[in-house]
Formats: C-alpha cells, structure tokens, sequence
C-alpha cells in the first residue's frame, strides 16, 4: 500500500483550471473560462447528493495509460467561490458527505458561452476527446442559456458515459432504428 | 413565405449522418423552415423530427422557410440535398 | 376495448414540433423555436419524478371534442436530444419510471425569448388558448431569462391549471379581496 | 402577550418593494429591479421546502434595535405572481407547509443584472450592509447569470450566514491557511 | 360530455374499506385491517409526490368492463386520519399538488400482518387477482414487517405493474436467463 | 440585549430525556423509552431538511409564561447515538444546515410501543397537553408499529398544529361536515 | 489493463448469501437472514440515488491485501427479489443511474432480529471486523426495529466511515470531551 | 359470522364524538365488524368510514361482526347504540 | 427625479384590471417609477404592490419617476389615470 | 449441522419454478440450508441465489443444515429433489 | 420505587468507557432507572446523557429505579460503581 | 501572446487581500491571463487559484496575457506587482 501511495505521489502531475465533481461514481471535470459558472454548477451538483473534489485549481496525476486522478491544493481544499455571496466551506457547510478527497477524471465538460454559429454535438455518435499528461478523456462542449439547468445536464452526461462504457449508445440505437425503417420503407 | 419541392439526390438517402448535416445546414438561418412529405410536417432544425421522416433518394419533399434570410435558407438546403456524394 | 383502439388510430392526426410531459397528471405540451431549451426542460421535469412522452415531434390525435392525444414517433420514442450531449435514451438511462406512451393534451406553454415590449400574462384573470384540429387547449407564454427555474415554473402551471378545473382562481380571488376592501374604505 | 403584540403593532413600519422567505430558519429577504427575477427564486426555495411570507410588498415593523419583522399586506398575503402564468395562491396550491406569517429579516439578498465591470464581492471578508428604519442588515449583491441556480445560491448564502454568527468565517480560514503557507515559505 | 358524465354517475357503485392513492399515473389501491398502515403509507407516498384520491373509504363506479373509477365520500374528501395525531386535511397542509378527485384503480395492494407459514408471492410469474363488480384487477399480498418502506415498495410495483402492461416480465426474463443458461451447462 | 440573554441564562431550568428538532419552525420534543427509535426518528428528520437541536438530554429554559427554550448541554451538543453505529457527529456530517442552537418547544410527541387496548387519539378534536416548568405544552401520544414512517408522522404533526394555530382545525372542519349532512337528511 | 482484468478474473473468490450497494462511494454490504429485508434497504437505497451492485447474491474476489470486489452472477444481475411483489429489473425500472457493475467492499453491515438481551455497539470507540478471503472488513450489527428508516442508517454508517477514514472519529471526541470536563471539575 | 338489526336511540345520532366513541367500542374487539344502511357498508374501527354514514336517531342499521369474540362484538355495539344518553 | 400629484379619474377606481393596465404602462419605462399614498409607497411595475394601494377615484396619489424617460413616464401615467373610461 | 449429499431427480431440473417451490420448501425450517456445488454454496432460502445454480436432473449437490429442525429440513428437501414429477 | 445514594469507587471515575459499561449494566433491567446529582438527572440507560453527568471518584450520585426488577436494577448498579478496578 | 516575467514587490506579499486586488486588476481584461511560478501556473482571474501560489515579496512570476488587450492587461498587472504599498 506504502508503495502504492508513493507512485501516486511520484506520477506526473499538473495543475489546471476547473472544478472536479463525483456525479454517481464518474469523475466529471468541468471547464470553462472564469466567471462561465463552474463553481455554482459544483454548487447544486453538491445539493443534488453528488460530491466536490475540489474548485477552481485541480491537481491531474497520472497513475497509469488509462488513469488520471485529481485533487484539490491543500489550501483550497473543500472551499467554493460563490461570485456575490464571497468563499464558503463546503465541508462544514454540507458535511463530510459532500465531499471528497480523491478521484479519478472521466469525463470533461467544457461550459462555454453560447454562439449562434457554433457547432454543438449533434448527435453523438463520436466521441471529442481532450488530453492531459498524455492521456485521452471523453469532452462535451456545453453551451450556456438561460433557461437550462446545468446540474442536470451534467448528471445525464454522467449516466450517458457510463452507458456507453457498458455498451450502449443511444445515438447509434437511434442510427440503427432509422436504417431499419429506411430499409423497410425501400422493400415497399 | 417560399415553398419549394425537392428531390432528394443524396445516394444514401437521409440516413442519421446526413440528417445532422442537413439540420446543421438549416440552423444556421434565422428563418423557420420546415420539410414536408405526405401527411408528415418537422422543423427542419430539429434532428429528432428529422430522423422520423425516413427519406430514401429519389423521394420529393416539400421545404419551406419564412423570415428574412428565407431565399438563401431554401437555397442551401436544395443544395445539399441536391448534392449526390 | 378493439373498438376504442381502432377509433383512436383512426382520429385524425397531426403532427407538430414540442415536447409533451406528463406533469402530475397534467399532460403539458412545451413549444418554442428550435434551440429555446424545451428539451432541457423535459430532462428537468423528468428529474423530478414527472414523465416523458415524446421529445420534438408529437403526434397528436382527436379522440373526441374535448380530448387530444399526444404519442411518439416509434423511431424517437423516448429518446431527448441534449444540445452538446447528443441523444440521450430516456427509458434506459432513467428507467420505465420516468417514460409513458400516451398523455392527453391539458394545457401547452411556448417558451420565448424575453422581448421587453412583449406584454406577458400578468393577472391570469382570462385564459388564452390555442387549436389543434379544432380543439381548444389553454396557453400560456412564458419568456425565458436567467434565473428562472423553467421546469418548477411549469409544475407550478400544472397544478395551477389542475386547480382552476376545480372551480378556485387565484386571481379572481385576488381581484374580490381588492374589490372588497375598495368597497370598505368607501364607506368610511 | 397582549402587550408584546401591541408593541409589534405599534412599532415604527415601512413598506418596501421585495420577496421575504424563511430559508432554514434564516428570515431572507430578495431585493431587485421589477422583472429581475424576485417571484421566481422565491418559487423555487418554496418548492425546495422553504416557507414564502410574501411576495412584492414587504411590510418591515422594527420591534428593537436588533430585530426587523417583515409581514405580508393583507390583501396579497400568500399570492405570488409569476410572468406569463399570472398570480398562484401558494398556500392552496402547495400547503400551509409552505408559507409563514411572519419572519424576522436576518439577510437581504440583491439581485441585479450582470455587468462585467462591477465588483461583485469576492472573498466575503468583510460584510456588507444595508438599512431599514435604523437597523443595519447584511446585505449580499448576487449577479444573475444563465446556468446559475439563484435558490441553491440564496440557501448556500442563509446557511453561511449562520455559520458565521456561530462564529465561523470560510474566507477568514482560507486567510489564515495562506498567512501560515507564507510564513512556512519565507522560513525556508 | 354530459352523456359520458351520466355514465358515470349512474353507473354501479360500491363503497369499499381501503386507500387510493395515484403513483405515477397508476390507480393504487391499498387494503388491509383496521390499524395495519393503509393511512401512513398513503400518507408517505403523497409527501414522495403522488396524489390522494380517498382515505378509509373507497367508491368504486364501474364505468366499463375494464375500467373502475374510484372517488372519495363528501364528507371526507381529502382527509386522512392518522393514529395519534388525529384527522389531518391533506389538501390544505400540502396543497392541491397532492390530491386528486377521480382516479381509475389499476393495482391492488394488500397489506397483511407478517406470518411465518404464509407463501407470498416469490416470482411474480403470474398474476393473482381481486374482484371489484365483476372486473378483475391485479393484486399483490404484502407482508407488513419492521424495517421495510412500504411507500417505495408501492412505487415499485406500481412502476413494475406498468411495465408488464409494456410488455416486459422481470420474472420471466430471470426465467429465460435461467433455462439458457441450463442449455447452454447441458450441451457441454 | 445583554439582559435579554442574563435573562435565559438565569431562567429557571430542567434537564429531561428526549430529541429536540426544529421542524419547519416548529420545536418538536421527541420523548419516549430509551431504545423505541428517538434519536433515529431525529436522523430521518435531519435528512429530509430539518435541524437537530440536541439528542437524548435537553436542558429546558422558561423565558416567560409562553414560551420554553431548548439547547443541548455542551458535552454532547450535535452529537447522535445510533444503536448499531455508535456516536455519530452530526454538524460534520451534514453541515451545518443540520443543527441549531436554540429552539423554542412548541409541541410533544411521546412514542410508545404499540398496545391494541390503548386509546390513541383517534379525532383530534381537543388537545393534550404535557407540562415543563408550569407552562402547557400540546402533546400527542404516538405508537410505533412496522410499516409506519415516523419522520413523516412528525412533519405532517408539525405543520398541522401550526395550522391549528392559524385558526384551522380538520377536525373540526369535518365534523361541521358531518352535522351539516346529518342536518340536511333529517329535513327530508 | 488486460492484465489488471486477469488479474480480477483470476483473483481467489467466493460466493456469499448479502446484497452490496455503492452508497456515496462507499461499497456496503449488507448481510443477514433470509426474508430480514436486505432487498427492501437497498431498494430504498436505490430510490434515494445510490446505486445497486448485486442482491442476494455477492460474488467477492480478492484483488490485493486491502481490497475486495464484488459483482453480481451474471443470471441475476441487477434483479431484485421483492417479498410479495416478486422479482423486478432493476436496471429497466430505475435506469441504468441506479445500478453499477462492480464495486470495492468497505463497510459490512449486519442486519439482526431485535433481542434485548444482545449488546449492540453503544460508542463506536473500537472497530469490529468480519472477514473474507483472509481480508478484514469493518462490520456493524445492525438491530431491525419498527420505526427505523434502515435506508438512512446505512448512509449515516457509510458516511461516518468515511468521516473516520479521514481521521475523525466522533466517539472519540465526545470521549476527549468528557475526559476535559471531568478535569476541568477536579481542578476545582 | 353475526347479523342484526339495531335500530340508534342516541339522541345525538352518530354525530363526531359519539362515532368516534362507537369506532373504539368496536376497535376493543378480534372480530372484523361492518355497519351497513342500504347500499353503504364500512368498517365499524373506521372512524373516517363511519363518518360518512350521516346516521340519526331512529334509523336502522345492520351490524355483522365475524370472528372468535363476535357475539360480545355485536352485544357492546347494540348496547351503545341503543343507550339514550 | 420628478414626483407629481395626480388625482384618479378612472370611474372604477383601481380594481384588478385597471391596475394590471396601469402597471403595463408603467413598465414601458426604463425609470423606476412610484406611487405614493399616506404612508404606503409601492413600485408602479408590481401588479401585487399596485393591488395593496386600494386606490378609488377622486384619490390623490403622489407619482414619482427617476431615469432616462421619467418625464415621458409620468405623462403617460397620469393620462391613464386621468382618462375617465 | 448436517451435510448430505443429494441428485436430482426432477425430470426438468431446477427450472425458475421449481427452484422458487424447492425455496418454499426450505423456507419452512428455522434452520440455515445452504446448497453447495463445485465453488458454488447458496442459501436454500434465496430464489435468486438459487436461480444462479443452474441445476440440471442427473447433478448432484450437497445440502447442509444447521437449526433445530435440521434433520426434518434435509429430508424434506430430500425429497422434493428426488420426486421425478 | 427505590432510591439510593451510591459512591462512586470506580479509579477512573465516569469516564466514557465506565459510562458504556455502566449503561450496559442499567439496560438489562425493565425497571426506569435515573442518575442524579445536584440539578442534573439523566436516564441511565442513555449513553449520551450520563456523558454529560461528569462523574469522578468520591462523588455521590443518586440512583433511583422504578419497575418490577428495580431492587435488582439498582444492587447491580451499585455493584458496579463501588468496585474499584 | 506575451509573456513577461514580474517580480513582487508588494511588501505583504501576496495576502488574501492583495491576491483578490490582484484578480480584480485582471478580470477586467478580456484576455486569459495566467500565473507562472515553478510548476504551478494559474489563471489570474481565480481568486481560489492565485491563493494557491503563496507568493512573497520578492519572488519573480511569468504572467502571460493572450487577447484583445494582452498589453493593457500585462501592463496594469505590472504595474499593481511593482507597487511597494
Ligand atoms: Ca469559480
Ligand atoms: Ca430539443
Ligand atoms: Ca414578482
Ligand atoms: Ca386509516
Ligand atoms: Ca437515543
Ligand atoms: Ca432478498
């Protein structure tokens, strides 16, 4: 175990700008640029049951090929910075539960304002990737309007991920429904 | 308000992949547009609408956009579905 | 039982642009432009525990003068689009729970984007409407804007709706509490 | 009894423009432009198992230096409105559960339109205040922003607020870690 | 509508000892002795966010042969009378959100006090079934004992009763999993 | 302000057994049996949003002749014993939003075993009261059986004696109902 | 990683009669006669957004010294057995959100009849173990009592595991606590 | 199982508290009881049942109580309601 | 800032619908805009404060706007409350 | 505790009904029955763990019970398994 | 109804091991049993509440026990508190 | 892009205060702009962020700015750096 906690300690790290969140067991790291909303999608994220790993600045080792793990600076650690209400303690505010020391990064969301010309993913059927230290993770790029709640769609994507990891793609489900229909339709 | 009939030339017909393309296609005017064949009506924006009209190449369908870059809306679209790649 | 299934598939049909959720009972059609965010608005209904019937394209059938029913294309049933997410699958990602095949149309709310001149609904008092073939539903528009909690707004709706069948409005209540107290202070 | 009531009614009172709501027990008390978004926020913290006292008019009656009671006026006591839907009684439509008679102020929430230039606190070092009839109240500016949930944001702010009375500041820990972090550098 | 009204009206009525409550759309009714929980799980269910139609007693109108229609006696319309506590208005403490005035009664769920010897229901493979005016409805005997939520246990199989009606037998799928897996043991 | 706190200071002063919560507003005193599920009682009510004043010994205070003032003595202040678990801290593992300081006792629930001889109020018509230093407190005696959510008794207690205080008594309400109708028949 | 998965595939494993739940990250396994309501808590579980492993059924392999898997046999994965409602698919029900594949096993809990005479852990002080494959693992008994909410136990149990995993051991402090009174008292 | 007419001589007739008092003389017994007046029949330990038969002095009723202790079931009822307080 | 005395000529007073139109004027205006009676003074863009006011006709009330368009503001107004329909 | 070694006889194996009666069977006893096979040992009690087993007619499986009616519990399961029906 | 002043010879006093144990004790027995000492008086079967009783060696409580095992309940306790291990 | 390297000259070093000052002086700028000391590099509109740096007078960054108004940017946050108050 000593030797297990040395490798983590000895991986390659860096340090970038984001807020890292447990949603149901899923890693999922958020980014954007300052001010985008980070720290209160972390914040219902928190309310929703789910759990903060840290705000603003997480710390990525890589542990392996496939592995990245994230942490919060020991200054920072459990702290959210809310614009107007100033930085609360998201620990002693919402207790132990709330929070967590430690964990693996499996999904990236990146919150960007809205552009009327941007693409956004469509459909689903390919993955983007981002990569850090070398390593490649899952990346949705996710527009903000009003009107939307991002705690919930975050969550989705969560879920969304780990079905996918367990074989299922609703988008090719969907793909293969309107081949299917398409093929029926051209017999006729 | 413009209507206009098309026929499809794409060779795939619109399957999943080329009805993303489309509805990309169409989102970017401010105009509503939408494709009709038979009985059934979408917004041509809309990707799950899209995906229940289930056209083959060769099928003709009704478009029709409304607003100001209605000319140019229509346009584009008959020129992708024209398109035979 | 046949007979009822025949007349059914038999009504006439129309198909429109929407999401329709069943909310407390309330079968509630959301329209708006493409992009306004009615399907992050199902998500969040479904969230909390109200149920999809179908995302984009509803199919809606005249069962009688009073009653319309709305289902789902077989080829989207039960599949959402996420702008930036891709399709998600409803059914499998949150269970037979959180889905339903048909839904009576009670009451539609057509998202807009905020005007400033717009004159929105601010008493209540008179309900507008809309049609589908020949069928009166209630409307209300409701405008978009930061801060503003779309699905609570709509639940709020629903039951508000649900209490108005039951002969009680809030704002003609509001209005004889008004009517009552002018009347006391010309006396004095 | 009588006279602790006589007092309260006898006590100096104003009326403001305002949505006061029991948040954990925390009397909060939103302030903003007409249209900002008031109503809304107070819908959701009802709906999150908060208490609505009323909405839009405020009635502040100081009954000791320390102490701000807010009521509603008769008239619209327990009615809420919300644009595009008109007025809703709370009280019928969700429960005595969710609405209370009378509330202490104990924070003042001001929500306003996001402008990029304006500071917007950052650390929540210092409070700010703001005053009713002689009293000084803590007082928080909150930007409205898409992707932001305003009541997570108004509970995280009632339940920081009383961690604060109890004698505990998040920013002045996070203060004290980085002096002790400084210090720790210099020595070496 | 006037016609369809009549129907019910005059149709046969019964009046039974039981709770009906609607989850998730489905008409559930609970039965059981005197004293066994029927209230406090009804009670439980409308603050989960389903919707009281009647307590204590149950008229049941047979408006065709598949349909029974249940509603509450006048008299006590909407209150629930809960050991210890007394008679409580449900509609007035939690709000036209939680009732309802007609609900079809889809499932019935009996609760019996535990006994050793008793064989309940293990597989679910078939359907056992009550008698209400000559229709059948689908029924479950379940076990009161310490330590179970009775609420979610009604959830489920409300939730389960719908997806049979989709199509899909949990238990037969078991059945199926398990007769392949013997062909697949016997061919080797 | 300094004399209103000598003032509960120098109040005179009980220790008793029991759970103080602080339940939308209301202070509800758990009394009963050491073991029948007090303190889990309390646990359930913290998770579904309220607030532990203290678990197993509650120091009373009378602060006029209306009102009586509960807090925990400091030793075990925010602390729960779980038979099974062990202590367990509730500030640190919910928050802060879980616990409070002071709480006024507004009502009694006492739980017993169950006994099928014993009376439990059954109308809810007049109120028991229990005494704490010669003030009158209402009191309601519940008995705990299998199958009964005992958080949500308490809640829907809660709110219903702050409704009784805002000038509404079910069951007075239904029994109005009952004279009317018995009325009405006997003109016939 | 296919040498990581071999080594899970051919790590020592057994099979044992439990249902394990992913609560908060921590994996609980909860152990106890047949027909106690093992299925029942970890249904509530479920509902209340944690996440099922396996039920009746827990296939645990030995990973390394500190570390124990478990996953369900494939025949019965994600099924559960409830008594007199029968077997329901977990998965298809509540969404792929309520289920997860495998899951590290950190906390035991051992559900029991109430008997008076049993000393049940009352402070929590020391740890008690139970064992598998050689590996100890922290096990509480659990007493089954009307009026407990089982579900939420076993999250105060899994998060003060964590909490202690942390460092912070609740008994421990009460202990300290009463260690400097009663010096404090000597002095004087 | 047990059946009988009992005419209520309460002068009160089955107002709020003497239905709540009937509902406890029948809770005391095993026996599952019923009260039935044309085509109404409830649970006799039902209070809110019992509420909604709008009984008055005079009426007639029909009692049927099934168990081991039903004979003494219907005699403390008929005792009840045939008192005149 | 201007602030003006009006007196209400509306022949109703202000019930429910004239102050849901007065409100709908007032909202036009970027200016905050308030009405002021004894010692009551409400925001002329709230519907619900409007309705506190319980103003009949013949009442004086005091208007004041402040902002860009306050002139234009209170004109409006007060040709509202003015108009005797 | 007693351990007996059983084949089973039922013409079907056990099958998701016969493994759900063969459960009931069990279920009668105060006693623990666990059924074990090759590395697999499953409460008798468990329909679900039983469904894991997969028992086919011609297999043999160890039964072991431990309780005050051990002896009767092994021999009614006995019994079940060996009846060819 | 008994009543007792005890002694306490525990070395350690009533520190939070001795208080489980104590608790433990006091728990066996039906009978209602409370601690006192000066103003303060707890159950003795609540762990968290003879927590707050602060006990050390030499001081005097008073047990009191009331039900049909309290002469057993309180010789017990005093047995335990007057050992001095 | 620019990056230029900065020595602090601020007496307190980078306190909590002057840190926010700092993060103020830089959102105001549209361009990102990024904290560099040794293997930590920051976005210096982070108040969380730049407490993570712990920097004392004296020590020597490298600010990047990259947009619009890269050089305005570097510029202020230079100057504010160099600013021995
Ligand atoms: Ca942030
Ligand atoms: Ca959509
Ligand atoms: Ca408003
Ligand atoms: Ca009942
Ligand atoms: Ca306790
Ligand atoms: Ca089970």
């Amino acid at each position: 175990e000593v030797i297990r906690w040395l490798n983590v300690e000895l991986a390659p790290m860096i340090s970038i700008h984001g807020v890292l969140v447990d949603v149901y067991g899923e890693g999922v790291l958020i980014m954007g640029e300052s001010g985008i909303g980070k720290s209160e999608a972390a914040l219902e994220l928190i309310k929703r049951g789910h759990r903060l790993v840290t705000d603003d600045v997480v710390e990525i080792r890589k542990v392996s090929d496939e592995t990245l793990i994230g942490t919060a600076p020991d200054i920072t650690r459990h702290f959210i910075e809310l614009r107007g209400i100033g930085i609360i303690d998201v620990k002693t505010l919402f207790g132990v539960e709330s929070v967590k020391e430690t964990q693996s990064i499996d999904l990236v969301i990146k919150l960007e304002e809205w552009e009327k010309d941007k693409e956004y993913d469509r459909l689903g059927l390919e993955e983007e990737y981002t990569e850090f230290l070398g390593n490649k993770v899952v990346c949705h790029s996710l527009p903000i309007r009003p009107g939307r709640n991002l705690a919930i769609i975050v969550e989705s994507a969560a879920v969304n991920h780990r079905q996918k990891k367990m074989g299922y793609n609703a988008a090719q489900e969907l793909y293969k429904r309107v081949q299917k229909s398409l093929a029926k339709n051209s017999e006729k | 308000m413009i209507k206009k009939p098309i026929t499809i030339q794409l060779s795939s017909g619109l399957e999943a992949r080329p009805v993303a393309m489309l509805v990309q296609v169409a989102s970017q005017f401010e105009s509503s547009i939408y494709v009709e064949i038979a009985e059934k009506k979408v917004n041509a924006k809309s990707i799950m609408g899209m995906m229940t009209l289930g056209l083959s190449a060769g099928e003709e369908v009704v478009v029709s956009a409304d607003g100001g870059d209605e000319e140019d809306a229509i346009g584009e679209i008959e020129k992708y579905l024209s398109s035979s790649k």
